[in-house]
């Protein structure tokens, strides 16, 4: 009972959306436009399960001495004093601008965003031993993924330009025809896959939230 | 850790070789300077001394990159030629910021005071009816300058009433600033217009300069370097201190080099470790 | 797009009812397009018709002159629309279409110089007050009951006990494999949902997919670890993971700690699924849902931490970066397929098979649209696309 | 301190080390704290309880919102476990349907409008738009499952590999050098903000 329950919302919340989609007399958008804003809440809500979950996790490994414990440490305390100011002294409360006047701000400028930017940047290192490793003329298909690859990385810097003229306009070639029809291709097939995952969810055929 | 014989991180020490030797000395591999780039610079070298342009920041610290270095090349260009800046920012997340950071790193380098030589009016909210006011009258949008001084006292704003009082508007933009620079400025009251972009915006602008809606477009970091490299063609004396895009494009051609050499090791190394294992006797390798 | 920014940012520029009518004078000497002429005062005054259906200019000029009045539309192209003697100085504008933009100029008659009088206004959508169905969206409604109706039907004749058949995915495959090896190696498998909510449907695809490998850790006892970027994630991939355990008859296998969480940013999640697959070195790793620039980061450690990697998304931009560092990878419409692959459940099968049949008329429809564009039949394409 | 925990960061591409370690808790540690800061004075109070407060007539549903937010914690109590898929099965529910009309009305209709392209303009023209053609359909039917690729598929499909290939490999070359910009950025911020000063500060300035 309990399940055929959840499965009920799911499909009549997913119908309504799909009728919603079509239809502009009120109430119906009016209904549409109050669900998105109180769903909003909902995920709002899930946020402390994370934490809570968070708390959990490194507690125990605190608690049993696990290996690399102390990293546990470190990670609680930096959420609960950063969490504290985020309430007390952030300026997210009230222009909403970080700004250079608190430690809040000082923390997200000069730890959180550095450390942010630099995790981001690692992807040069990784994209170069990625293709290292992985560029092989093993058959057809992998020589034609890599002579796609160095063309295209020819056009797009000055120094290529000079090894090898025409890699520019080869490159935006590739890029303008077939590049953008096979992403044109795997488009659609995804966005029929997903529609039709979508339809089994709202029939009730999958339940991904039990 | 190893691919193929070679641990990973000689890849790695050697990308990082490669982008930090350009980074602390710039190699100046040949920058090919184009026509839309050319435009920008020669319509300041037409300018004559006490000419006004605009310059307007509407770009947050993400795009900085790519767009502080066209800000400090146009800066250097129109103070070392005499030709006085009235600058604005426009960009809601950090316009502002971006434009005192450009102003304080290139106003020391050059005898030019503030009022007179240029001027910052500071950030205004508002995009399109900030563009459209300014036409009539700029002090209705911006009374009084970044420093708190009423525009009829500073001796610059005195000469400047709104658009048809300058010569050029620059915008360094992000996202769709660009296109309002082009669409309203240009379209409606025809002022000359150039567009510093991002290298991802870049190409949705090329349709504004075939139409002749902007005069030139700098596309990301590389069309600040090429106005880097018109610049020392031009001014060897400022040549020095205006290599940051021109060594970002250094270690642009470097590490994509090195990948693309990465690569082609690889399959040798792959092709060699094959050949000896089908004259072992072994079977192909597949994985 | 820059049309309603436009209009967004003229109604932040004041009230509703200047939002409407906009007009500016100006004086330029120097115009790249027209000379400008300053010699003479001219204002242009705009304004829209209550039924958003003709525009009504008037303008003033300082001296008695003939005038030509320019219009421009969204491409800022301007075409003359009229010309007046002095005794003229209003014109209705009745051919414009609501959600285009127009400009207006004035140019002096004589010398053809820009008199420096413009306007401009976006003609809004007129209100329609009872208007039900969203009559633009008429192909969207055939393709959706076309498409259920394929899949509803395929869906009931496999209820009815029809044989199907799928092709074989080589990621979906592997699975099996992939959790028999972290079981033979007494290592973990980590399982990542990516880093998008469940209003993501990768997400939810996943969500089907992590039910399945929880099933096989479940019935091997091998361990599974799901650590989460989304808290919403993380509710459902408990219930998931727990499900799945209870139905394997495991559930004493099953704890919270299992399906954990470990921040809500992008990066910071990245360092620490890096840490993780590099410390405690999971013999598989799924990394299956929504992506972006992680995803090669994770893929690399994960690599380098000599791990089985089974990935899967729809992300367009991350894909070249999966087939590159992991050994099996699921392309796009693969991974929506993977819970029919996998479970063999005839009902999701018959979806995939009418999924199928949808794709093959729409193979068909755009060889006859190619046709029909080629003879000059563009009616048929433009179905496709209604505003 | 930015500086150190650049190069922490980096540090883990020789090998993990507790330097990395620590910088990797903080980073988790506070992006997470941020996040309760952001999502409590963002969201829960101007979307929930202020507007409550404000106008409890009006704004009643998102009291709704509250529920089923509340409801998600009903999982700590077994006896009531099951509220929380319930609220699971309406937020999913709803973006479910979200997405099914997205894609099928943003995504297939106007790909399947642009690939619908005329094949009698000049010829370099019509070549590269039958090229265009040939690639999306050769790749959609790669994607077909419920018929083995033998027989007829087994080419169509083998040319819509190819065009997969041509794709990744493409998309793989052009992302790098915004890759490489990152790393730009961090690395100028390291030796301009960072080196260079401390050398100027050893050996004086210049």
């Amino acid at each position: 009972m309990r399940r055929q329950i959840a499965v009920l919302l799911c499909f009549l919340t997913g119908f309504f959306v799909v009728v919603a989609f079509f239809i502009e007399q009120d109430p119906i958008p009016d209904i549409n436009e109050k669900l998105d804003e109180l769903l909003v809440i909902v995920f709002a809500f899930a946020l402390v399960l994370g934490v809570v979950s968070f708390l959990q996790h490194h507690s125990k490994k605190i608690r049993r001495r696990d290996k690399g414990w102390t990293s546990s440490v470190i990670s609680i305390s930096s959420l609960v004093i950063m969490a504290l100011l985020g309430i007390f002294e952030s300026s997210i409360r009230g222009t909403g601008i970080i700004g250079d006047r608190t430690t809040f701000d000082w923390l997200f400028n000069w730890v959180f965003t550095p450390l942010q930017a630099t995790m981001f940047s690692l992807l040069a290192f990784m994209i170069a031993s990625a293709a290292f490793r992985a560029f092989r003329i093993k058959n057809i298909e992998a020589a034609v993924l890599m002579v796609a690859a160095i063309i295209v990385m020819l056009g797009r810097v000055s120094i290529g330009q000079v090894i090898f003229p025409q890699s520019l306009a080869i490159s935006e070639w590739i890029m303008n025809n077939p590049n953008l029809a096979a992403q044109r291709g795997i488009l659609i097939g995804a966005a029929l896959g997903a529609a039709s995952m979508a339809i089994r969810v709202i029939l009730g055929i999958e339940r991904p939230y039990m | 850790m190893k691919i193929g014989g070679i641990d990973k991180r000689w890849v790695y020490l050697l990308v990082a070789i490669g982008a930090l030797i350009p980074i602390i000395k710039p190699l100046g591999l040949p920058v090919l300077s184009t026509p839309a780039v050319e435009a920008l610079f020669e319509k300041i070298e037409s300018l004559e001394p006490g000419d006004v342009i605009m310059l307007s920041f509407d770009y947050g610290p993400s795009s900085a990159p790519e767009l502080d270095p066209m800000a400090e090349s146009i800066l250097r260009h129109c103070f070392q030629r005499d030709i006085s800046v009235v600058v604005v920012a426009l960009f809601p997340l950090g316009g502002d910021n971006q434009a005192k950071i450009a102003l304080n790193k290139i106003v020391p380098e050059f005898p030019v005071v503030e009022g007179e030589d240029y001027v910052y009016l500071g950030y205004k909210d508002g995009g399109l009816a900030v563009l459209r006011r300014m036409a009539e009258d700029i002090s209705i949008v911006f009374p009084q300058d970044n420093r708190g001084i009423p525009l009829e006292d500073i001796p610059l704003m005195q000469r400047v009433q709104n658009y048809s009082d300058t010569e050029l508007s620059v915008s360094l933009a992000t996202g769709i600033m660009g296109e309002w620079w082009a669409i309203l400025v240009n379209a409606q009251f025809g002022q000359p217009v150039a567009v510093g972009a991002t290298a991802v915006s870049a190409p949705k602008y090329y349709a504004y300069l075939k139409a002749g809606q902007m005069l030139s477009l700098l596309g990301g970091l590389k069309g600040a370097a090429e106005y880097e490299t018109l610049i020392g063609e031009h001014y060897p004396e400022l040549k020095e201190r205006s290599q940051i895009a021109t060594r970002g494009m250094d270690v642009q051609s470097i590490v994509h080099l090195i990948i693309i050499g990465f690569i082609i090791l690889g399959n040798i190394v792959y092709l060699i470790s094959r050949s000896e294992r089908t004259r072992a006797g072994g079977r192909l390798a597949s994985k | 797009m820059i049309r309603l920014l436009l209009a967004v940012s003229i109604i932040l520029a004041g009230s509703p009812a200047e939002a409407q009518t906009d007009t500016n004078h100006f004086n330029t000497d120097s115009t790249d397009v027209l000379l400008a002429d300053s010699t003479i005062t001219a204002t242009l005054v705009l304004q829209l018709s209550e039924d958003s259906t003709r525009i009504l200019l008037d303008w003033t000029l300082g001296d008695s002159i003939n005038v030509i009045l320019e219009r421009a539309g969204n491409d800022s192209v301007f075409a003359t629309i009229g010309s007046f003697d002095p005794t003229i100085n209003s014109f209705t504008d009745s051919g414009v279409s609501p959600g285009d933009w127009y400009m207006y100029r004035l140019l002096n008659g004589d010398s053809m110089k820009d008199l420096g009088a413009g306007a401009s206004v976006e003609v809004p959508f007129p209100i329609e007050e009872s208007r039900f169905f969203r009559t633009e969206r008429t192909n969207a409604l055939l393709l959706f009951l076309f498409y259920a109706a394929t899949i509803v039907g395929y869906i009931s004749i496999a209820k009815r006990g029809a044989q199907l058949f799928i092709r074989k995915i080589a990621g979906l495959d592997a699975v099996d494999e992939a959790v028999g090896r972290a079981t033979e190696m007494g290592r973990k498998v980590l399982y990542i949902p990516g880093i998008m909510s469940v209003d993501n449907i990768q997400t939810v695809a996943s969500m089907s997919i992590l039910g399945y490998v929880a099933g096989k850790t479940a019935s091997y006892g091998t361990n599974l670890e799901v650590p989460n970027k989304d808290p919403l994630v993380l509710a459902t991939a408990r219930e998931v993971v727990k499900e799945a355990y209870l139905k394997a008859g495991r559930p004493d296998y099953y704890n919270d700690d299992m399906v954990n969480y470990v921040s809500y940013d992008q990066f910071a999640f990245t360092a620490a699924i890096q840490g993780l697959m590099t410390r405690e070195k999971p013999a598989t790793n799924f990394l299956i849902g929504s992506f972006y620039a992680e995803s090669l980061i994770m893929a690399e450690a994960g690599n380098a931490s000599g791990a089985i990697q089974v990935a899967g998304t729809a992300e367009l931009a991350q894909l070249p970066f999966f087939v590159v560092a992991c050994d099996y990878t699921l392309i796009g419409e693969e991974l929506y397929a993977a819970s029919a692959y996998l479970s063999r459940e005839p009902l999701i099968l018959g979806s995939i098979k009418g999924q199928d049949l949808a794709k093959a008329v729409l193979v068909g429809l755009i060889i006859l649209g190619v046709i029909l564009s080629t003879s000059g039949q563009q009616w048929f394409a433009d179905f496709f696309i209604q505003r | 301190m930015a500086a150190f925990l650049t190069l922490a960061i980096y540090s883990f591409l020789y090998k993990d080390n507790p330097v990395y370690r620590f910088a990797e808790s903080i980073f988790v540690g506070i992006s997470l704290g941020y996040e309760i800061g952001l999502v409590f004075y963002r969201t829960i109070w101007p979307n929930l309880v202020e507007r409550l407060i404000a106008n409890p007539g009006p704004n009643w549903y998102l009291a709704i919102g509250g529920i089923l937010g509340l409801m998600l914690y009903c999982r700590y109590i077994p006896k009531i476990s099951f509220l929380g898929k319930w609220a699971l099965a309406v937020y999913i529910g709803y973006f479910v349907g979200v997405e099914l009309m997205q894609r099928l009305h943003g995504d297939v209709l106007p790909q399947i409008k642009d690939t619908m392209l005329p094949l009698n303009g000049p010829f370099w023209g019509s070549l590269q738009n039958l090229l265009i053609v040939v690639g999306v359909l050769s790749v959609l039917i790669y994607f077909y499952f419920s018929k083995p690729h033998t027989g007829i598929l087994k080419p169509i499909s083998k040319v819509g590999v190819y065009f997969i290939m041509i794709c990744f490999g493409a998309s793989f070359g052009y992302t790098v050098m915004a890759r490489i910009s990152l790393l730009i950025g961090r690395l100028t911020f390291l030796v301009d903000g960072w080196v260079r000063p401390m050398i100027a500060l050893i050996f004086g300035s210049s």
